[in-house]
């Protein structure tokens, strides 16, 4: 199936002027705004996301500054709720939803599976424009007066009650929502129908996995958020009366339609991660991923099972008490995968021989904030546990042990660990190792306070609360000041890499993967001629596999 | 700032011991598996750390039965915590029959109570200690959530529905009470507080101040106000259906469907008169959306509710007697 | 998707695979406009259950002839679009066009029914909003409308944008831009065209033939 | 989708059978049948789609993975009305109190 294309001549590389790769392949502004290289797009959507994670950080910072005292005297109501609408919305529709899957995935699931591009590469620039564009509209929302309903938009105060600029941020929301389906179009279709010759599904590395299930959410979720969020302009700005419960119309079906997305979104942000975690563990590991079947088709099954569980988002909404049991039932079945999958990266580290680079240590770090996280989240599938802790500073720490200690870690041992790839640089690994620490020990004192915080009752999206919460809250916030220079200082020597990094070789980690048989940075088409795949994945030991624990694998094919 | 730092909530309320404890069961399932991951990782990444830089360790094949026990146990304490937390549920929120009844009207930033007896109270709720309270409450404008956490129950208070909880106090003292759903500028201030009483303290309360009269009797002032009784004549002769013992029980409507004239019925009979007519009947009412509030509303039906038929034989509205099988005599709300 | 010049992408092994994969790529695409319209039929399907009585009243405002004529034109621009598409499988460049210009005009006649349907509301005080006419206890008949106008407008906005395609890709047929080995575009448009058609198909029966006895 | 050419009787009979199908949904409906008034609206609506679905679209004619597209597509729509509808109709049910018999 693969035409041959004639064999280009590698200049010798003289030292200085590396070979044309795709940084090379065109300078100047129009080279990059006019691209469709997937490479130079998921590097401007690094710059793009980079740029919108630091100004929901800022948001952020703001919210726990304001939280040091329990009056709430740094701002206004008004301008606290403006503060924590913001970090909502931008942290999770500018940031975690597109990071990974735009900036790495982008990037690497062309190269994983020996494709020259995605399979529409015209599409995916589109995709990038419509994201600045919704990124553009939502931030004129906020430098004309910010919106205050809360990253949920929940009717009807959003439709009626709220004087901010809501429809502006729905306006911003909606188009964004396109960017995300056209990236799940995008990695569908390739996955598909543009594997390499001999690279069956299942010699798949597991990244492809995750990226293939998160596009599936993508695809099948988005469209439902998108209409909710219409319903709302609709109503906000002709006074339709959908959600008006003077006409009969009812609150509960936006709640509905939007968890309809939005539980399913929490998985469009872990999933990538979780491939990412796979592709670090094996590759520090030097072993193939323990389970490779139970630990794909966990993807799979955690996208399809979280299309069944958006109830638990409701369980004191008025929501009916039996269908309340059955999303609860359902809740406990979504996490049964995350556990195998927690499982299968720890028994991959069963015999291997485990080094302690970067990219690893933000692979222990995920495993262990996001175990904590997954646990805490059966907490919220109890009903009757949930009664108490709904909408209290538990949630907001269970979803950001899942967010931040899960999703971020990911993203960043990714970007680390294809750094040399994507930029022909090595970083500093000392400086690495120190980032990952003080993220680690930042998080953690940001975060588990308010776990406390949320049992003890104190809700969300307080700006003053009673005096007996105030030690818990300044923990929190000095944690928030450890976390956010954490995540400065590798911004800075990402920066200093480009210029003054060591030259990274073609592989510098010694991976396994179609990605690293080409040279860092790699040319514009990926491959001189395209791989044929022989081997499975992670496959770093040519030796007979032996069997753990007992009974032989019935899939003794799996080799 | 460190005199008062409570880490655990106190216990006032009877579930609140029970969702406690399988709080702690929780906590202890989490911390097992966490410190189990930790542990694996810890000492695997220790014991099997890379010696040879050129080291390549011997592959081992997955096995099914490893993640056969993974999938099964997981699956099994999942189960088991649900089953407890449902019948833990269930207890919640199925209201007992001798609970007092108290009406909760939320609005932007502020809870206003109605005790039967007459009391109207705004942001603090004054309950007895040892008898089930129920709570029927709605708003006025955007969703708020009633939320104790030291009686540990919660419930969202939606505008244009009912929404029925309950809890029964058990230690007197003054608790905390948030509103938990976001609902605009002063969310953080609908705050106020719920006093649990010893019951003697609480009647000597109640007796204080029954200003104007009882919630029924300001009902009834309300309906001759807004005209109703013109139509609802006691004896049936009007023409519209008679209210006497309407309360409770199931109503005919011309579609041939019967439903129970529970809060909800009433309260959209006034505001949306179309939605359900009682069979024999024509469509002559009109709305009453914007011209009587939330507590007028709840008066209204506190009014219908005293209507019982004084000697207790079939009430005057027509139709047969049980409930279909389809639909739950609902309690007293949806 | 592809240059000018010759129709194989770079970035495709061979013509076979890059069709393949354009038709997937807007399979994919129309299961996001299925769950799109999904949402608004779920929003429509609880109200109406909930308050038939005042979606029936609702119903009665519509012209049921006008409803009726304009399913009859889609459904026939549907057959023009699949003979549109069939005659660009055998490579007859002008017969291509005139189906898809066919299809456009049955398009641009449904668009028009639409307008004169709009207009009519908006004299009866129909449209929802500030505006609405019917107070009291008929104003709940807001409801159904306000669901009747953000289906069939968004519906109409989708035909307008088929439209706009639809002529775009007549004309570029007209220009022999389009052979037996490679049709992909014409066939997509054509699937787009019917998935409108189809979603019609739906917002008839539930919008306008609602307790016509 | 396919290389395969679908005959144009098979266009015409599909376009023929659509014609029909209008008619008697809009015929049906001027016959007070109740709910079931909803029920056959919406199976000849059904019955229409997939006719057109199947033929105009030529999935018939195409591979497999299509038709997964195509019943994923529906699938998660009726997901939506299913746990919807599941809320909806059982809101009302609360577990009343053993022996409530009016307030």
């Amino acid at each position: 199936m693969s035409t041959q294309i004639e064999p280009r001549k590698v200049e010798t590389e003289l030292v200085g002027t590396p070979a044309p790769n795709y940084l090379t392949n065109g300078f100047g502004l129009k080279s990059w705004l006019l691209t469709i290289d997937h490479k130079r797009i998921a590097i401007l959507y690094l710059v793009s996301i980079t740029a919108m994670f630091f100004l929901g950080g800022l948001f952020a910072l703001l919210i726990r500054l304001e939280l040091l005292t329990p009056q709430g005297d740094l701002m206004e109501a008004e301008m606290y709720n403006r503060m924590f609408t913001m970090h909502g919305i931008v942290m999770i529709f500018f940031f975690l939803i597109p990071s990974v899957p735009a900036v790495l995935g982008n990037f690497l699931v062309p190269m994983m599976i020996g494709a020259r591009d995605l399979a529409f590469p015209r599409i995916n620039l589109l995709s990038w424009y419509i994201f600045v564009i919704g990124a553009i509209i939502t931030l004129s929302a906020v430098i004309l007066g910010g919106v205050d309903t809360g990253w949920t938009f929940y009717a009807p105060f959003s439709t009626t009650y709220s004087n901010s600029n809501v429809a502006l941020a729905a306006v911003g929301v909606f188009i964004t929502g396109f960017s995300s389906i056209l990236t799940g179009l995008n990695f569908v279709v390739t996955i598909h129908k543009m594997r390499a010759p001999g690279m069956t599904w299942f010699r798949l590395p597991l990244f492809i996995w995750s990226h293939y299930a998160t596009s599936l959410i993508m695809i099948l979720g988005t469209p439902v958020l998108a209409i909710a969020i219409v319903l709302v302009a609709m109503d906000r700005l002709f006074r339709f009366g959908i959600f008006d419960p003077a006409l009969g119309g009812d609150p509960l079906l936006f709640q509905h339609l939007f968890w309809y997305y939005s539980h399913p979104a929490v998985y469009i942000m872990i999933l990538p991660s979780m491939g990412v975690v796979s592709e670090l563990v094996t590759c520090f590991s030097r072993k193939r991923i323990f389970g490779y079947t139970f630990v794909a088709f966990s993807s799979l099954a955690i996208a399809v099972y979280g299309f069944l569980v958006w109830g638990h988002h409701m369980f004191t909404s008025g929501q009916s008490i039996y269908a309340g049991l059955l999303f609860s039932v359902l809740s406990f079945l979504v996490a049964i995968p995350s556990a195998i999958k927690v499982f299968n990266w720890s028994a991959t580290m069963y015999k291997g021989s485990i080094s302690y680079e970067t990219p690893m240590l933000y692979a222990f770090g995920f495993i262990g904030l996001f175990t904590i996280g997954g646990l805490t989240g059966l907490f919220l599938a109890a009903t009757s546990v949930d009664v108490h802790v709904h909408d209290t500073y538990f949630v907001v720490a269970h979803f950001h042990y899942i967010m931040v200690g899960g999703a971020i870690m990911g993203f960043l041992g990714g970007l680390h660990f294809w750094w040399p790839k994507i930029t022909g640089r090595l970083f500093p690994e000392a400086w690495g190792k120190f980032a990952v620490l003080m993220v680690f020990a930042g998080f953690n004192l940001t975060f588990f306070p308010q776990f406390v915080l949320g049992y003890l009752g104190m809700p969300r999206r307080y700006h003053a609360y009673p005096d007996e919460y105030q030690v818990l809250n300044v923990m929190s916030t000095a944690g928030a000041s450890i976390l956010g220079v954490g995540y400065l200082i590798p911004m800075v020597y990402f920066l200093w890499s480009l210029r003054y990094g060591a030259l990274a070789g073609p592989n510098p980690w010694g991976a396994k993967g179609l990605e690293w048989t080409t040279p860092s940075p790699p040319p514009t088409e990926n491959f001189d001629e395209t791989p044929i795949v022989t081997e499975e994945a992670y496959a770093y030991s040519k030796e007979e596999p032996e069997i753990v624990g007992g009974k032989q694998s019935t899939r003794a094919s799996l080799r | 700032m460190l005199e008062n730092f409570p880490l655990f909530p106190t216990q006032a309320s009877t579930i609140a011991g029970e969702v406690d404890l399988l709080f702690f069961f929780l906590i202890a399932v989490a911390s097992f598996f966490t410190g189990l991951i930790f542990l694996m990782v810890t000492v695997f990444a220790i014991r099997y750390r890379r010696r040879a830089s050129d080291e390549i360790p011997k592959p081992n094949l997955g096995s099914l039965r490893l993640e056969l026990i993974w999938t099964a146990i997981p699956l099994l304490i999942a189960m088991t915590i649900f089953g407890w937390s449902a019948s833990l549920y269930f207890k919640m929120a199925r209201v007992p029959d001798d609970a007092m009844d108290i009406y909760v009207v939320g609005r932007q930033w502020m809870w206003k109570f109605q005790h039967p007896e007459g009391n109207r109270e705004i942001n603090d709720l004054h309950v007895p200690v040892g008898r089930p309270v129920r709570l029927i409450m709605t708003s006025e404008d955007v969703i708020h959530s009633f939320y104790v956490p030291a009686f540990r129950m919660k419930m969202d208070v939606l505008p244009g529905r009912y929404h029925t909880t309950w809890f029964e106090a058990t230690k007197p003292g003054r608790y905390h009470l948030f509103c938990a759903e976001y609902c605009g500028t002063q969310h953080s201030g609908m705050v106020g507080s719920v006093i649990a009483m010893e019951p003697r303290d609480y009647e000597a309360w109640l007796a204080g101040d029954t200003s104007g009269g009882s919630m029924a009797a300001r009902g009834g002032k309300l309906f001759n106000q807004l005209g109703c009784v013109t139509c609802h004549v006691p004896d049936g002769s009007g023409r519209c259906p008679t209210l006497v013992g309407l309360f409770g029980n199931p109503v005919q409507l011309i579609t041939g469907e019967q439903v129970v004239a529970d809060e909800a019925y009433i309260r959209e009979s006034i505001l949306q008169p179309n939605a359900k007519i009682v069979s024999a009947y024509q469509p002559i009412m009109p709305t009453y959306q914007g011209q009587v509030s939330e507590e007028g509303i709840l008066q209204l039906i506190a009014y219908v509710k005293s209507l019982a038929p004084a000697s207790g034989e079939t009430p005057g509205t027509v139709g047969p007697a049980q409930a279909t099988p389809g639909t739950n005599p609902a309690s007293s709300s949806q | 998707m592809s240059e000018a010049s010759s129709p194989l992408a770079h970035h495709f092994d061979d013509l076979s695979q890059q069709k393949e994969a354009t038709s997937l790529g807007m399979w994919t695409f129309l299961v996001t406009e299925i769950l799109f319209f999904g949402g608004l039929f779920a929003g429509y399907a609880q109200y109406r259950g909930a308050y038939p009585h005042a979606f029936e009243a609702g119903s009665h405002h519509l012209d049921i002839v006008l409803g009726g004529i304009n399913t009859v034109v889609l459904i026939a621009s549907s057959l023009t679009m699949a003979l549109g598409v069939h005659a660009s499988q055998l490579g007859k460049r002008k017969k291509t066009a005139i189906f898809l210009l066919a299809t456009v005009a049955l398009g641009l006649v449904f668009l028009g029914i639409k307008a004169a349907e709009y207009t009519h509301k908006y004299h009866e005080g129909l449209i929802p909003g500030a505006g609405f006419a019917l107070q009291g206890a008929e104003r709940q008949q807001m409801l159904f409308f306000a669901f009747y106008f953000v289906m069939t407008g968004l519906h109409a906005a989708h035909m307008i944008i088929g439209v706009v395609v639809v002529t775009i890709i007549a004309f570029q047929a007209w220009r022999g831009r389009y052979s037996p080995a490679y049709y992909g575009p014409v066939e997509v448009t054509g699937l787009y065209w019917h998935f409108v058609d189809i979603v019609w198909i739906f917002l008839f029966p539930l919008l306008y033939l609602l307790g016509r006895h | 989708m396919s290389e395969h050419v679908v005959p144009l009787r098979i266009y015409y009979t599909v376009f023929a059978a659509l014609l029909f199908l209008t008619g008697l949904t809009v015929f049906v409906a001027f016959f007070d049948l109740g709910t079931l008034n909803t029920i056959v609206a919406l199976t000849i609506a059904v019955i229409k789609a997939t006719l057109v679905v199947l033929f105009f679209m030529h999935v018939w004619y195409s591979s497999k993975l299509t038709w997964v597209f195509v019943g994923a597509g529906i699938f998660w729509f009726l997901i939506l009305i299913a746990f919807l509808f599941g809320d909806v109709l059982t809101r009302d049910w609360l577990p009343t109190a053993v022996g409530w018999e009016g307030n």
